[in-house]
């Protein structure tokens, strides 16, 4: 599945996106974060509250407890600033 | 109605005149524009830079522009943002909304800057005085005037 | 803080230039321009005469400009009104407001609109298809939409 | 003084304004209304309706109690339909 990073979440992970295939007890978009940030030192630091990421699934907002089975894109960024 | 991103800065007027187009039964038309502000927390900034997540901000934007739809009689809309650096100054965002009505207009307008704030995936990192990159903080106030509208 | 009189037609770009001319602190500016609809009350009209108060129409205007600005922070504002014939589709009125706020700039538009209709001295007459005048009555509407603001 | 009329109010008048000489007994805006109205047909038919003209002296909106002592012009109108 591909993850995309916006923002500050892309500059601390030093990625715009990756494929990744997280194990099975992976079920939701918040164990995805758990399972992430787990990784390595620039994905803990990304995720380090995980409680102000937003995730998006095939672009549209979600929230952490969506379960993630089926998805193509997973995106994780701050807050938004726009306007 | 009409969605559009795009680098560039746009005209005003001219964006008005392409969504009136000959019509003779629009009563009201709104416009929000958001411009680039020099100062930020109290501190001058250089530029903006606008990050955003293309596909899913046109997608995003499409989904508001219909809720303000089903909720006011609206002959037409637009919301056009821009991506990419900008100075202070320069226009960021364009909102405008037709309607028979003006109350009905200027409702639907502030209802898109809203919604778009808090929900359009647009990231703006300042550069300060010094050179350094910022992102900006979501402010609270956004998602509390979101709120609002139930 | 600008208001203005006029028969003939305005671009709401070169206004909104004019107003904000090279200042980089403003966040947000508002328009609401009215236009001449073709339909009064389900019937279709071909043109429509617009009377005025010269002298006491300006007066007003900057009593209501004066107010908005003492109730919200604005960094500028425009009112102007065309007078004379108008067919359908042609602009009316244009309301501008310059604010650091997006908030403050929308309320302040909407209360010189809502103060413009029912305390500038303006009058419409519109000629119906079969080319008798009819003065447009006052709407209880607009007092009720004047009423909210206390 | 000089009284002006606008929108049918001058229609009905058949004028856009004159100069009134009022007795001294005419002491606010509403009196003028009422002596206005006793002058003629015309006049009568514009002010038919008195609680629904609008009324400024020296170009402010006023009440029909105000005083007219002082006034320069007082202007007559239906409810404005600007905008």
């Amino acid at each position: 599945m591909r993850v995309r990073y916006f923002a500050w979440v892309r500059e601390r992970i030093g990625r715009a996106e990756e494929d990744v295939s997280p194990p099975v007890d992976v079920v939701t978009a918040g164990d995805l974060v758990k399972w992430l940030k787990a990784r390595d030192e620039q994905s803990d630091y990304a995720f380090e509250r995980p409680e102000v990421i937003r995730i998006a699934i095939d672009q549209m907002h979600v929230q952490p407890t969506t379960p993630i089975a089926g998805a193509r894109e997973i995106a994780f960024f701050p807050p938004m600033t726009g306007g | 109605m009409v969605v559009r991103l795009q680098p560039h800065d746009f005209d005003i007027s001219a964006e008005i005149d392409q969504l009136v187009a000959g019509r003779t039964d629009i009563g009201a038309v709104v416009t929000f524009a958001g411009l680039v502000r020099d100062m930020a927390k109290g501190a001058p900034i250089l530029d903006m830079t606008l990050e955003h997540y293309p596909g899913m901000c046109e997608a995003e934007l499409e989904r508001i522009e219909a809720e303000a739809r089903s909720r006011w009689e609206l002959q037409g809309s637009l919301i056009l943002h821009r991506y990419g650096r900008l100075t202070p100054g320069e226009r960021i965002v364009l909102v405008v909304t037709l309607s028979p009505h003006r109350h009905a207009a200027f409702e639907a307008a502030e209802f898109l800057m809203d919604y778009l704030k808090t929900r359009a995936p647009f990231w703006k990192k300042e550069t300060a005085a010094d050179g350094t990159g910022h992102w900006v903080d979501a402010r609270e106030i956004d998602d509390a005037a979101m709120a609002r509208w139930g």
